[in-house]
C-alpha cells in the first residue's frame, strides 16, 4: 500500500517538477521565475523525503534539510539582485 | 699540464684587465702582452719535439656523457697556427697601445682582445672536437664584441649582428657536422676521428657531415657564398680587422679544413666542394676588391681572395696541396696583417681611407709607404717577397690538378684571372697610396707615425722578406712538419724557390702580372664597367633577407598568438576530443558487460530538466540574469542525482557549494553589464556548438563505456574494509578525505585558501586608476528599489543565524560517521553569515565580525598541518590518524578522533575563504556607492525606534 | 528501457557540450558560466566512474557487502571545493577586468570593435 | 495498529504529493504573480509536510529508529517560506512599478501597489518600502553616486 | 544570568533544533545540546541586538497550534480556488493591515502567519512601519478580512510580545 | 623519523605561508625574511635528499601510515630530488630578487602565494599518487593565478582571465583522464596502476590509452606545447617579469609529468605526437623571439622555445636523450629564470618606461647591464662556454639516431640560430645604439646594483652547471636510467611485487 503511495507521490511531484518547469521558462517576469524556482526547490525537497521512505534511509535527510535553508537564501538573493542589484551593501 | 696553462693564459690575461684598468696604458699593454710573450715561449721550448713529428697532449675527462673532454694536442699544424696566433697578436697588442684614442676604453678592448686570442688558441690546440666547437663559438662572440666595439656607429652594430648571424649560424651547422662526424667515427677525439678517414667517407652520413662542417668552415672564412660579412665586420678598429680578419680568426674555416683533412679529404664530393668554392671566391673576391676604395674593403675582399686561394689548395685533396696551402697560410698572415696595420697608419694619419682621395704619400711617409709596398708587392705575388713563393707553389698545383674530372685549361684559366686580379688590387693599393697624383689636401697632415705604430708592421714585412729569401732556411721544417701533421702522412717534398726555372707555374706568373698590370692601367674603363653591372649587394640581400625572416615571423607569430582566447579554447577543445578519440581508436574496444540500472521515469523526468535547463542557459546566456536562475536547475538535479545515486554527501556539498556560487555571481553581476551585445556570428556560434556536441558526444560515450563494464578490484574496497576499524568512521567517504587521503584534503583547503588570498590581492585596488575611476563613474544599470534591508529578512537572518550555526555543528560532528563533515559545516555557517551580510549591510555585518579572515585561513591551515604533524612525536608517519572511545558521566559514550582536529582546521579554512572572497566582493560595490547617504542600520524599517525617535526629540526641550 | 547510466553518460554529454559551447562565447560571462557547467560535467563524471548503485551510500556497516565505490566521491569533493575556489577567483578576475578596462570580452578588445568574428587580427 | 498507521502513512505521502502537484499545478495556472504567489507558498509547504509527518510515522514502524528530525525541515521551511514569498512579491511590485513607470508594459493587471491608498492614520511622506516615500516613488532610484 | 544566557527562549529553541537532528533521544545528546545552546547564542548575540522581550508559555503554543490548524485548512482551501475557480471569479485584493505591534520580530511574525495562512501573502510593510501591505487571492470582503487578521493573530501576538 | 624528510618540501612552505600570513599586519619585511628562509631551508632539505638517493633506490613515505596503493605515498627519486634542488635554486633566487626590487610592495600576499607556489610545484614533484598531483597542480596554479596578477594593470589582468581560463579548462580535462584511469584500473597510485596497466584486458586498453593521451594533452598545456601553448607567451610577457622568471619551473612541471608518468605508466605511445608538436612549438616560439619588440614578449617566447626543446628530447623516451633532456631541463630552468629577471632589471633600471626594445640615452648602470645582458644571452641562445651549450650538445648526440632525426637536428640548429640573431639584435639596440635624445641627467640616482645579486648567482650557477658538467651529467644519466627501470620504483612503494594489487 505504501509502496502505491509512493509511486502516486513519486508521480505527482514529477508532474509539479515539468509544472514548475514551465513557469521557470515561461516567466513572464523575473519575479516569476524566481517563484518557480523556489518551488522547484521545495518540490525537490519533498521528492528527496520521499525517496528517503521508499529507500528506507535516513541518510538523505539532511539535503532536505539543507536544500530548505539553502534554497530560501538562493531565493532571497535572486529577489534582492532584483530589487537593489546588490545584494549585499 | 703546460698545455692547459697555455691555453688558460690569454682569458687569464683578460681577467687581469679590469683590475688594471686604472692603470696607465702602458702597463695595460705589457699585462694584455703577457700572454702571448709567456705563450710563445711555452712554443718555442717545445717546438723541437712537435717539428719531430711528437704531438704532446692531455687529456682529462669533462662530460664523459657527451664524450666532451679537456683534449689539447700539438702538432705541428696546432703549433704555427698557435704561434701565428701568438706572434701576431703580440705585434697587434703593441700596436693598439698607439692606435687606439685615448677616449677609447682600451682595458675593456684588450680584455676582448684577449678573450679572442684565447679561443683561437683553444681551436688550435683542441684535442677533441667537441672541445674545439667550444672555442669556435667563442671566437664567433668574442668577435661580435669585438666588431662591435665601436657600438655608438650603426655599421658597427651591423657589421657584428652580421658576423655573429653567418659565423653564429656555421658555428651550428658546424656543431651539427662534427657531433655527425664524432658518431660516424665513435669518438669525439680529434686523433681517434683522424685516424678514421677511411671509416667516416665510408659512411652513409659522411655527405651530410660535410656539408655541415663545411657550412661551418666557409662562413668563418667568408668564402663564396657567405663572403660578404667580412668587409662590412671592418668596421671594427683597425688593429681588430688586421687580427681577426686577416691573420686569425677567418683563418680558422681554413685551419678546420687543415685539421680535418685527413677524415674528410679525398672524395670527390670533398674536391667538388671545396675547391670548387675556393676557386670560385678567389676570383670572385679578388674582383670585388679591385673595385673598392676603402683600404679596409680593398684589403678584406682580397683576405676572402687569399682564403678561397688556401681552401681550393685543401680541397684539391694532395699532400702537396695541402703543403702549399700551409705555406701560403704563414705568408698571407705575415703580408696582410701588416698591410692591415699600414692602411690604419694612413687612415690614422690621414683621416680616410678612401683611396681616391689619397696618393703620393710616399714623399710624406716614407716608412710606411715603404713596408706598405713590400707587402702590397708580396700580395701580388711579386718576387722577392714570401708571397711569390707560394703563389708560384700553387700554381704549379694547379697546372697538374685535374679539376672536375677533366685535365682541361679551365682550372687554370680561372686561377690566373684570379692572380691578375690579385696583382691588380696590390698594386692599385700601393700605386693609389703611395704613388700616383698626391690630392691638394688630406683631411689630416700625414707624416710618418712614431715607432709604435710602424714597428708591428715592419716585423711582419721583415718576416715576408726574410721567408722570400730564404724560404728553405726559415720555413722548410715548419712547413713540412705541419703539412706532415695536416695530412697525417709524411710531407711531400718541400722546395720552395725563387727560381723554378722556366715552369708553366712561371708563365701563368708573368701573364698574371702583366694581366694585372693591364687591369690596373685600364681601371677606370674597368671600374665604370663594374658599377655598371650593378652586381647584388650581398650584404643588402643579407639585410634584406634578415629583414624578411623578421618579417615572416612576426607574421607568424602574430597570426598564431593572436591573443584569442576563444582560439586557445577551441584548439583545446579539439585537441582533447582529437586524443581522447585516437587513445580509444588505436586498440579494439570491448563494450561493457556489467548490468545496467533502469530509470525511473522520476529520472528521466530530472533528466528532461537538465537538458532544459542546459539548453536554456545556452539560449539566454546573454540575459545574464536569467541564465543565472537558469543553471540553479542544473544543481537542483545533479543534487538530486547525488541522492538517488547513493552519494549524500555529493548532494550536501553540491546543494551547499551552489548557493555559494550563485551569490558570487550575482555580486559580480550587480557590476557587469547585465544584458550586453552579442560578439559572435552564426557561423561561429555553429562551429562552438558542433565542438560542444563532438565533445559532449566523447566524454558520454567514455562515461557510458567505463559504466557498463565491471569495476576492477578498485582500491576503495580497502577503504570500504578499513574505514571503521582504521580510520574510527562509518562515513568512508569522509573518512578518505580526512584520513585515507587526507593529504588531499590538505591540498585542498590551501587552494581555496589561496583562492580567497588572491580574490582579497585583485579587489584591494579595485578603488584606484582606471578601476577606482570607472567605479565612482558607475551608475545603477537598472531601477532600484530604495529599501536597502527588507526588514522581514532581517529579523529572519538573526533567528536563522544560530539556528543554521548549530546545523553545522551537528553536521559537523556527525560528518566521520555520517554524510557531513567540515568542509559542509563549514559552508553552512558561511550562508548564515553571508545571509546577514545580505539582510543586514556590509557595513554593519563587518562590524560585528569577530576574527579576521585572513587569520581564520592562516590558523585553518595550520591547524590542519599541525594535525598532520601531530603523529610525528609517535613515531608515525605524517597525518597519521589517531582515535579513541571515551566515556564520560552524564554524557556518555564517545569518540575522539585526529580527523576531527583536521575537520576543524578544513572548517576554518572554509569559513574564512568563504567569507573573505565574498566580503571583499561586495565591497567592491560598497566603494561604488560610499558616499550615498545611507546609514548603516541593519534594516530599512524599524517601527519601534520610528515610533522612539520623536518621543525622544518630544523630550529634549 | 532506457538505463540510469545512459542518462547520466548522456547528461554529463549534455553538460559539456553546454560547457564547452558557453566557454567558447566571446564575454567572460557567459565564459565564467561555461566553465561551471563544465565543472558539472565534470564532477558527474569522475562520479559515474564509481559505477552507478540506487540505495547503497557508502555509509559502512559490519557485514554489509552492497556499497557505491566512496573513492570517487571523496575525489569528486575534492574537485567540487578546487572548482568551487577556482570560479570564484575568475568571477572575481573577471569583475576586476572589466573595471580595469571597461570591456568584458575576454580578449581585453574594447566593445566598438565590429562585432561579427571577433577572433584574430581585425 | 500497523495497518491503520500504514493507511495514514500512505494517505500523507499521497496528500503530500498531491499537495505538491497542486501548488505547481497553481503556479503555472494562476493569471498573475502574485495570485500564484498563494498556491507554491501554501501547498509546498503542506505537500512538503504531509512526506516529512509520513517519513516520521514511517521510520519507527517500519523497524527504524524513532524519527523526528524531519520537523526540523519543516521547522526551517516555515520559517523561510514567507521570507522568500516577501521577497520575491516585493521583487515583483518592484518590476511592475518600474515598468508602468517607464510605459515599456501595459497597465498592471492589479490596482498598482505604489498607488494602494494608506489610511488616514498614516503620515503624509509614509509610503510602501519597496517604493519608499511618495514623493521620491515616482522617479526611478538612479541619482548618480559621486 | 543574562550574560550567560542573553536568550533564553533561543536557548530552549537551539536544544530542541539539536535534540531533532540527533534524532534520538540520550541523555549525553542533552548534554551536548544544553551546552551549545548556550555557547551558540553567545557568539551570534551582536547579530541580534535589542531582543524583544517574549513571553513563552501557553499563549505561544496556543498561537503555534492555531497557525498550524489554519496551514492545513488553507491548504485545502486554496487547493480548491486552484483547481476549481475560474480565474475570472477571483476575487483578489490588496489589503492595508493597520498595525498595533511595534516591534520587528512581532511584525515579521504576524505576517509570516499572514503569509503561511489561506490565501493571503505579505507583500510590503510601510515606510513608517506601521502597515503591513497584504494581498489576498480570493476576499469578498477586504474590511472584514483586516479584522479578522487582526483579531484572530495580531491580537495573540501582542499577548506573546510585549 | 629520517624519512619525514621527504615531507619536508611540502611542509616547509606550507608553514612559512601560512606564517607569512599570520604576521601580515606587521612588516613586510618580515614577509621577504620568512619567504627567504624558507627557500634557503628548501634548498639545505632538497640538497639533503638528492644526497641521500643518489645512488640508491627510490624511497616511498607513506602517508597516514596507510599502505600503498591505498594512501597517499610520495616518492622520492633521483629525478624528484633533481626538481626539487632547481626549484629551490629558483625559488631562493627569485625570492631574494623580489625582496630587493620591492616587487613584494607592489600588492597584497606576495610571499604567502609565492610559498604556496612553491609548495604545489614541491607536492607535483614529490607525490606518487595521480589524484594527489591533481591537487597539487591546482595548488601551483591557483598559487599562479595570484602571482600572475601581482601588481595588476589592464594587460595583465586581460591576460590573467585568459590564462585562468585555459587552465581551468585543463584541469576539466585533468580530471577527465583521471576518472577514466581509475574507472579502468581501479587504482589512483601511480606505481600500482602501472601494474594495473601492464595486466589490463585489451577491451578496456582504449579507455586506457585515451585517459594517458588526455593526461598527456594537460601536462603538455602545462609545459606549452603546440597547439595548446598559445596561453605562455602572453602570460608570460604580461606579469611581473620576475614572477615570471619564477614560473620557468612551471612548464617543467608538465614536463616533469609526462616524464613521470610516461616512463612509469604508460610508455612511449605518447611520444608519437608529443615530437612533433615539440618541433613545431620550437620554431614558434624561437620564430616569436625573432619577432619580439619587447623584452618581455623576447623572454617569454624564449622559454617557449627552449621549453620545447626540452620536450622534443622528452619525446624521444630512451635513456641517452633521457640523460640530454635532464641536463638541458636544468639549464633551461635558469638561463629562463634569469633571462626574465634580467629583463626586470633593465625595465628597472632604464631610463625609459616599458619593456620596449628600444635605445635609450646613457643612463648609470647601462654598461652592468649589457655586460649581464651578454652573458644571459649565451646562456639562454645555448652557447659556449655556459651549459646550454653542452645541452644542445647532449641532445643533438642523443637525437641522432632518432625517428625525425633530420628535423630535430635542423630545427634545434636553426632555433638556435634565430634565438642568437634575437638576442643579438635585441642587445645590440638596447646596449650599444644610443638614443639622440639627452642624456639622462647625472642626478637620476643610481640603480641598486645590489639587485643584480640573484642574476649574477644564477649566471654562475650556469657556468657551474657547465664546469660540472661531467657529474652533473652523470647524475642525469644515472637518473634516466632509474626512470626506465620502472620496477625499482614500483618495489619501492608496493613493497615486494606481488604485494601488488593486481588482479
Ligand atoms: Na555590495
Ligand atoms: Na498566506
Amino acid at each position: 500500500m505504501i509502496a502505491g503511495a509512493l509511486t502516486i507521490a513519486l508521480g505527482c511531484v514529477s508532474l509539479a517538477l515539468v509544472l514548475t518547469l514551465y513557469r521557470l521558462f515561461k516567466g513572464p517576469s523575473a519575479a516569476d521565475r524566481i517563484l518557480a524556482l523556489d518551488t522547484l526547490v521545495i518540490n525537490v525537497i519533498a521528492l528527496i523525503v520521499l525517496l528517503g521512505i521508499l529507500e528506507e534511509t535516513m541518510v538523505y535527510f539532511e539535503a532536505a534539510l539543507l536544500l530548505a535553508m539553502v534554497g530560501f537564501v538562493g531565493t532571497v538573493a535572486y529577489a534582492k539582485f532584483l530589487l537593489r542589484g546588490d545584494i549585499v551593501e | 699540464m703546460y698545455l692547459v696553462w697555455l691555453t688558460l693564459l690569454p682569458f687569464i690575461g683578460a681577467m687581469l684587465m679590469p683590475l688594471v684598468r686604472a692603470q696607465g696604458r702602458s702597463l695595460q699593454t705589457l699585462v694584455a702582452a703577457g700572454p702571448a710573450v709567456i705563450g710563445l715561449v711555452m712554443l718555442g721550448t717545445i717546438a723541437p719535439q712537435v717539428m719531430a713529428g711528437e704531438v704532446p697532449a692531455l687529456r682529462a675527462a669533462w662530460v664523459p656523457a657527451l664524450g666532451l673532454d679537456v683534449s689539447l694536442r700539438v702538432d705541428a699544424l696546432g703549433w704555427l697556427f698557435a704561434a701565428l696566433i701568438l706572434g701576431i697578436g703580440l705585434l697587434i697588442i703593441a700596436y693598439t697601445r698607439f692606435y687606439l684614442s685615448p677616449k677609447d676604453d682600451f682595458a675593456r678592448f684588450l680584455a676582448l682582445l684577449l678573450l679572442f686570442q684565447g679561443a683561437m688558441l683553444g681551436i688550435a690546440l683542441s684535442g677533441n672536437v667537441l672541445l674545439l666547437l667550444i672555442f669556435w663559438e667563442l671566437t664567433s662572440l668574442s668577435s661580435f664584441l669585438l666588431i662591435g666595439f665601436k657600438n655608438d656607429k650603426a655599421e658597427g652594430r651591423q657589421g657584428a649582428r652580421m658576423a655573429l648571424a653567418v659565423t653564429g649560424g656555421g658555428g651550428l651547422a658546424l656543431i651539427g657536422g662534427l657531433v655527425l662526424l664524432g658518431q660516424i667515427a665513435g669518438s669525439y677525439e680529434l686523433a681517434d676521428i683522424l685516424a678514421r678517414g677511411a671509416m667516416i667517407q665510408a659512411s652513409p652520413l659522411y655527405p651530410a657531415a660535410l656539408v655541415l662542417i663545411l657550412l661551418g668552415c666557409f662562413t668563418k672564412s667568408a668564402q663564396f657564398p657567405f663572403h660578404f660579412w667580412l668587409p662590412h665586420a671592418m668596421a671594427a678598429p683597425t688593429p681588430v680587422s688586421a687580427y681577426l680578419h686577416s691573420a686569425t680568426m677567418v683563418k680558422a674555416g681554413v685551419f678546420l679544413l687543415a685539421r680535418l683533412w685527413p677524415a674528410l679529404a679525398g672524395s670527390e664530393l670533398w674536391f667538388a666542394l671545396v675547391a670548387t668554392t675556393g676557386l670560385v671566391t678567389m676570383v670572385v673576391a679578388a674582383a670585388i676588391a679591385l673595385h673598392r676604395h676603402d683600404l679596409k674593403a680593398i684589403l678584406a675582399y682580397s683576405t676572402v681572395s687569399h682564403l678561397g686561394l688556401l681552401t681550393m689548395l685543401l680541397g684539391f685533396g694532395t699532400p702537396a696541396a695541402a703543403q702549399v696551402a700551409i705555406f701560403h697560410l704563414i705568408n698571407h698572415a705575415l703580408f696582410k696583417a701588416a698591410l692591415f696595420m699600414n692602411a690604419g697608419i694612413v687612415d690614422h694619419e690621414t683621416g680616410t681611407r678612401d683611396i681616391r682621395l689619397l696618393g703620393g704619400l710616399a714623399g710624406l711617409m716614407p716608412i710606411t709607404a715603404t713596408l706598405g709596398t713590400v707587402a702590397a708587392a708580396s700580395m701580388a705575388g711579386l718576387p722577392p717577397f714570401g708571397g711569390f713563393l707560394s703563389k708560384e707553389l700553387m700554381l704549379e698545383e694547379v697546372w697538374h690538378t685535374p679539376f672536375l674530372g677533366t685535365q682541361g685549361l679551365l682550372l687554370p684559366a680561372s686561377v690566373v684571372i684570379g692572380a691578375s686580379l690579385s696583382v691588380a688590387y696590390s698594386l692599385r693599393y700601393l700605386y693609389g697610396l703611395y704613388f700616383g697624383t698626391r690630392p691638394d689636401s688630406f683631411p689630416q697632415a700625414p707624416h710618418d707615425p712614431g715607432i709604435g705604430l710602424w714597428l708591428p708592421p715592419a716585423l711582419l714585412v721583415a718576416g715576408t722578406v726574410l721567408v722570400g729569401l730564404f724560404p728553405q732556411t726559415l720555413t722548410k721544417g715548419l712547413v713540412s712538419a705541419a703539412a706532415a701533421a695536416t695530412t697525417g702522412g709524411t710531407a711531400p717534398l718541400f722546395k720552395p724557390m725563387l727560381w723554378h726555372g722556366l715552369t708553366p707555374a712561371l708563365a701563368m706568373s708573368v701573364i698574371a702580372v702583366a694581366f694585372g698590370t693591364m687591369a690596373l692601367w685600364q681601371h677606370r674603363p674597368l671600374q665604370k664597367l663594374w658599377d655598371s653591372l650593378a652586381l647584388p649587394d650581398a650584404k643588402m640581400l643579407f639585410e634584406r633577407g634578415l629583414a624578411g625572416t623578421i618579417a615572416i615571423a612576426r607574421a607568424l607569430t602574430d597570426a598564431v598568438h593572436n591573443g584569442a582566447l576563444q582560439r586557445q579554447l577551441a584548439l583545446l577543445f579539439a585537441a582533447a576530443i582529437a586524443l581522447g578519440a585516437w587513445g580509444m581508436a588505436a586498440v579494439p574496444f570491448a563494450a561493457g558487460t556489467r548490468p545496467t540500472l533502469p530509470a525511473p521515469p522520476l529520472a528521466i523526468i530530472a533528466w528532461l530538466m537538465l537538458l532544459a535547463g542546459v539548453i536554456a542557459v545556452c539560449l539566454v546566456q546573454a540575459q545574464r540574469f536569467l541564465s543565472l536562475i537558469y543553471i540553479s536547475i542544473i544543481g537542483v538535479v545533479v543534487s538530486l542525482a547525488f541522492v538517488y545515486l547513493s552519494a549524500p554527501d555529493l548532494a550536501l556539498t553540491q546543494i551547499s557549494v551552489e548557493v555559494v556560487t550563485v551569490l558570487l555571481l550575482l555580486l559580480a553581476l550587480n557590476l557587469l553589464p547585465k544584458q550586453p551585445a552579442a560578439l559572435s556570428g552564426t557561423g561561429r556560434r555553429l562551429r562552438d556548438a558542433a565542438i560542444g556536441v563532438v565533445g559532449g558526444g566523447a566524454i558520454g560515450f567514455a562515461a557510458y563505456a567505463v559504466m557498463t563494464r565491471a569495476p576492477l578490484d578498485p582500491i576503495s574496497a580497502y577503504h570500504w574494509a578499513n574505514s571503521k576499524s582504521g580510520g574510527g568512521g562509518t562515513n568512508v567517504v569522509n573518512v578518505t578525505l580526512v584520513d585515507f587521503r587526507a593529504f588531499d584534503t590538505f591540498g585542498e583547503i590551501i587552494v581555496l585558501g589561496i583562492a580567497a588570498l588572491a580574490i582579497f590581492a585583485l579587489l584591494q585596488p579595485a578603488s584606484r586608476g582606471p578601476s577606482g575611476q570607472r567605479l565612482r563613474a558607475w551608475l545603477p544599470d537598472m531601477p532600484r528599489s530604495p529599501e536597502y534591508h527588507p526588514m522581514m529578512f532581517a529579523v529572519a537572518a538573526r533567528l536563522l543565524l544560530p539556528l543554521a550555526s548549530m546545523i553545522g555543528i551537528y553536521i559537523f560532528l556527525r560528518g566521520h560517521n555520517l554524510p557531513g563533515g567540515g568542509f559542509i559545516a563549514g559552508l553552512v555557517f558561511s550562508i548564515a553569515m553571508l545571509m546577514q551580510y545580505m539582510a543586514s549591510g556590509y557595513e554593519w555585518s563587518t562590524q560585528r565580525r569577530r576574527i579576521d579572515e585572513h587569520l581564520m585561513i592562516g590558523l585553518g591551515v595550520l591547524i590542519a598541518a599541525v594535525t598532520g604533524l601531530g603523529s610525528l612525536p609517535f613515531g608515525a608517519p605524517l597525518f597519521t590518524s589517531w582515535f579513541d572511545y571515551f566515556t564520560l558521566p552524564l554524557v556518555g559514550e564517545f569518540e575522539l578522533t585526529s580527523a576531527m582536529a583536521f575537520d576543524i582546521g578544513v572548517a576554518l579554512t572554509v569559513v574564512g575563504a568563504v567569507m573573505l572572497a565574498l566580503k571583499e566582493l561586495s565591497h567592491v560595490a560598497q566603494r561604488a556607492e560610499k558616499d550615498e547617504a545611507h546609514d548603516d542600520a541593519p534594516m530599512d524599517i524599524d517601527p519601534a525606534k520610528l515610533r522612539a525617535a520623536p518621543a525622544a526629540a518630544e523630550d529634549v526641550p | 528501457m532506457i538505463s540510469m547510466e545512459f542518462l547520466i553518460a548522456s547528461a554529463i554529454g549534455v553538460l559539456t557540450a553546454g560547457g564547452i559551447y558557453l566557454a567558447l562565447r566571446a564575454r567572460t560571462f557567459p565564459v565564467v558560466l561555461g566553465l561551471a557547467m563544465l565543472s558539472y560535467a565534470i564532477n558527474l563524471f569522475l562520479f559515474a566512474i564509481g559505477r552507478l548503485a540506487v540505495g547503497q551510500p557508502p555509509i559502512y556497516a559490519k557485514g554489509l557487502t552492497d556499497y557505491t565505490d566512496p573513492l570517487p566521491q571523496a575525489l569528486v569533493l575534492t574537485a567540487i571545493v578546487i572548482s568551487f575556489g577556482m570560479t570564484a577567483l575568475i568571477v572575481v578576475l573577471a569583475l576586476r577586468t572589466f573595471l580595469e578596462t571597461g570591456t568584458d570580452q575576454v580578449d581585453g578588445k574594447p566593445d566598438e570593435s565590429p562585432a561579427e568574428d571577433q577572433e584574430g587580427q581585425p | 495498529m500497523a495497518p491503520f498507521v500504514d493507511i495514514i502513512i500512505a494517505a500523507l505521502i499521497v496528500l503530500g504529493g498531491a499537495f505538491a502537484l497542486i501548488g505547481s499545478w497553481g503556479l503555472a495556472r494562476l493569471p498573475n504573480l502574485m495570485a500564484r504567489l498563494h498556491g507554491p507558498t501554501k501547498a509546498t509547504t503542506l505537500g512538503v509536510g504531509g512526506c516529512l509527518v509520513a517519513a516520521m510515522l514511517y521510520f519507527p514502524t517500519h523497524g527504524m529508529a524513532f524519527s523526528m528530525h524531519e520537523l526540523l525541515v519543516t521547522l526551517f521551511l516555515f520559517i523561510t517560506a514567507p521570507i522568500s514569498a516577501n521577497m520575491v512579491a516585493k521583487a515583483y511590485l518592484h518590476e511592475r512599478m518600474t515598468a508602468a513607470r517607464d510605459g515599456t508594459a501595459p497597465e498592471p493587471d492589479l490596482p498598482p501597489a505604489y498607488r494602494m491608498p494608506l489610511p488616514e492614520a498614516a503620515s503624509e511622506s509614509c509610503g510602501w518600502a519597496t517604493f519608499g516615500a511618495p514623493e521620491e516613488a515616482p522617479q526611478p532610484d538612479t541619482t548618480p553616486r559621486r | 544570568m543574562n550574560r550567560l544566557l542573553p536568550h533564553p527562549g533561543l536557548t530552549v529553541l537551539l536544544v530542541i533544533i539539536w535534540m531533532l537532528a540527533l534524532n534520538a533521544f540520550t541523555f549525553g545528546g542533552f548534554v551536548v545540546a544544553l551546552v551549545l545552546g548556550i555557547i551558540v547564542p553567545l557568539f551570534t548575540a551582536p547579530y541580534w541586538p535589542d531582543r524583544p522581550s517574549v513571553r513563552f508559555g501557553l499563549p505561544l503554543l496556543k498561537y503555534v497550534l492555531l497557525v498550524i490548524g489554519d496551514i492545513v485548512i488553507a491548504n485545502f482551501q486554496i487547493a480548491w480556488i486552484i483547481l476549481f475557480r475560474k480565474t475570472r471569479d477571483m476575487r483578489p485584493a490588496w489589503l492595508a493591515i493597520p498595525l498595533d505591534v511595534s516591534s520587528t520580530e512581532a511584525i515579521t511574525v504576524l505576517a509570516a502567519t499572514i503569509s503561511l495562512t489561506p490565501g493571503t501573502v505579505s507583500a510590503d510593510i510601510s515606510t513608517d512601519g506601521r502597515h503591513l501591505l497584504v494581498h489576498a487571492l480570493d476576499t469578498p470582503d477586504p474590511a472584514a478580512e483586516i479584522a479578522r487578521i487582526k483579531a484572530r493573530y495580531e491580537r495573540r501576538l501582542m499577548e506573546i510580545f510585549r | 623519523m629520517s624519512s619525514t624528510l621527504i615531507a619536508a618540501p611540502i611542509l616547509l612552505p606550507v608553514l612559512a605561508g601560512t606564517a607569512t600570513l599570520l604576521f601580515r599586519r606587521r612588516r613586510r619585511a618580515i614577509g621577504a625574511g620568512i619567504s627567504m628562509m624558507s627557500c634557503a631551508g628548501l634548498l639545505a632539505i632538497a640538497a639533503l635528499l638528492l644526497a641521500r638517493t643518489y645512488g640508491t633506490a627510490p624511497e616511498a613515505y607513506a602517508l597516514g601510515d596507510w599502505p600503498a596503493p591505498f594512501g597517499i605515498v610520495l616518492v622520492l627519486d633521483q629525478l624528484a630530488a633533481m626538481m626539487l634542488v632547481l626549484t629551490a635554486l629558483l625559488g631562493l633566487a627569485v625570492s631574494v630578487h623580489t625582496a630587493l626590487t620591492g616587487l613584494d610592495r607592489k600588492g597584497w600576499h606576495f610571499h604567502a602565494l609565492f610559498q604556496f607556489q612553491l609548495l604545489g610545484v614541491n607536492g607535483a614533484f614529490l607525490t606518487g599518487d595521480l589524484f594527489n598531483l591533481f591537487v597539487f597542480f591546482e595548488v601551483l596554479l591557483i598559487a599562479s593565478y595570484g602571482l600572475m596578477l601581482h601588481g595588476q594593470g589592464a594587460k595583465r589582468l586581460t591576460a590573467g582571465v585568459q590564462y585562468v581560463i585555459i587552465n581551468l579548462v585543463g584541469s576539466s580535462v585533468f580530471l577527465v583522464a583521471l576518472g577514466l584511469l581509475y574507472g579502468v584500473t581501479g587504482t589512483l597510485n601511480m606505481a600500482d596502476m602501472a601494474v594495473r596497466a601492464a595486466t589490463l584486458p585489451d577491451g578496456d586498453r582504449g579507455l586506457l590509452n585515451a585517459g594517458a593521451f588526455l593526461l598527456m594533452l594537460v601536462f603538455g598545456l602545462k609545459a606549452a606545447l603546440l597547439p595548446v601553448h598559445l596561453w605562455l607567451p602572453r602570460t608570460y610577457a604580461s606579469t611581473a617579469p620576475a614572477v615570471a622568471a619564477m614560473f620557468a619551473i612551471m612548464t617543467k612541471v608538465g614536463a616533469y609529468a609526462i616524464i613521470r608518468t610516461a616512463t612509469l605508466i604508460f610508455g612511449d605511445a605518447a611520444g608519437a605526437f608529443l615530437l612533433p608538436a615539440a618541433l613545431a612549438t620550437m620554431v614558434l616560439g624561437y620564430a616569436g623571439m625573432l619577432a619580439a619588440r619587447q623584452l618581455r614578449d623576447l623572454a617569454a617566447f624564449g622559454l617557449l622555445g627552449s621549453t620545447a626543446t626540452l620536450l622534443a628530447a622528452i619525446a624521444l623516451f630512451d635513456e641517452t636523450a633521457m640523460t640530454a633532456a635532464l641536463y638541458y631541463l636544468l639549464h633551461t630552468t635558469l638561463a629562463a629564470g634569469v633571462l626574465f629577471l634580467l629583463v626586470d632589471l633593465v625595465v628597472g633600471w632604464r631610463a625609459v618606461e616599458g619593456a620596449d626594445i628600444v635605445p635609450t640615452p646613457a643612463y648609470k648602470g647601462k654598461i652592468a647591464l649589457g655586460v649581464m645582458f651578454f652573458i644571459t644571452a649565451i646562456g639562454f641562445a645555448g652557447l659556449p662556454p655556459l651549459s646550454g651549450f653542452i645541452g644542445k650538445l647532449l641532445i643533438l648526440a642523443a637525437a641522432q639516431s632518432a625517428p625525425l632525426a633530420p628535423w630535430i637536428w635542423g630545427i634545434v640548429l636553426v632555433t638556435s640560430l634565430m634565438g642568437i640573431v634575437a638576442l643579438a639584435r635585441a642587445g645590440s639596440t638596447l646596449f650599444w645604439k644610443s638614443d639622440t635624445s639627452p642624456p639622462i641627467p647625472a642626478s637620476r640616482a643610481a640603480p641598486d646594483y645590489a639587485e643584480a645579486a640573484p642574476v649574477i648567482a644564477l649566471l654562475a650557477l650556469l657556468a657551474l652547471l657547465a664546469a660540472a658538467a661531467g657529474p652533473i651529467t652523470a647524475y642525469t644519466q644515472a637518473t634516466a636510467a632509474q626512470l626506465f627501470e620502472r620496477q625499482a620504483y614500483i618495489t619501492a612503494v608496493l613493497g615486494t611485487p606481488d604485494r601488488s594489487t593486481a588482479p
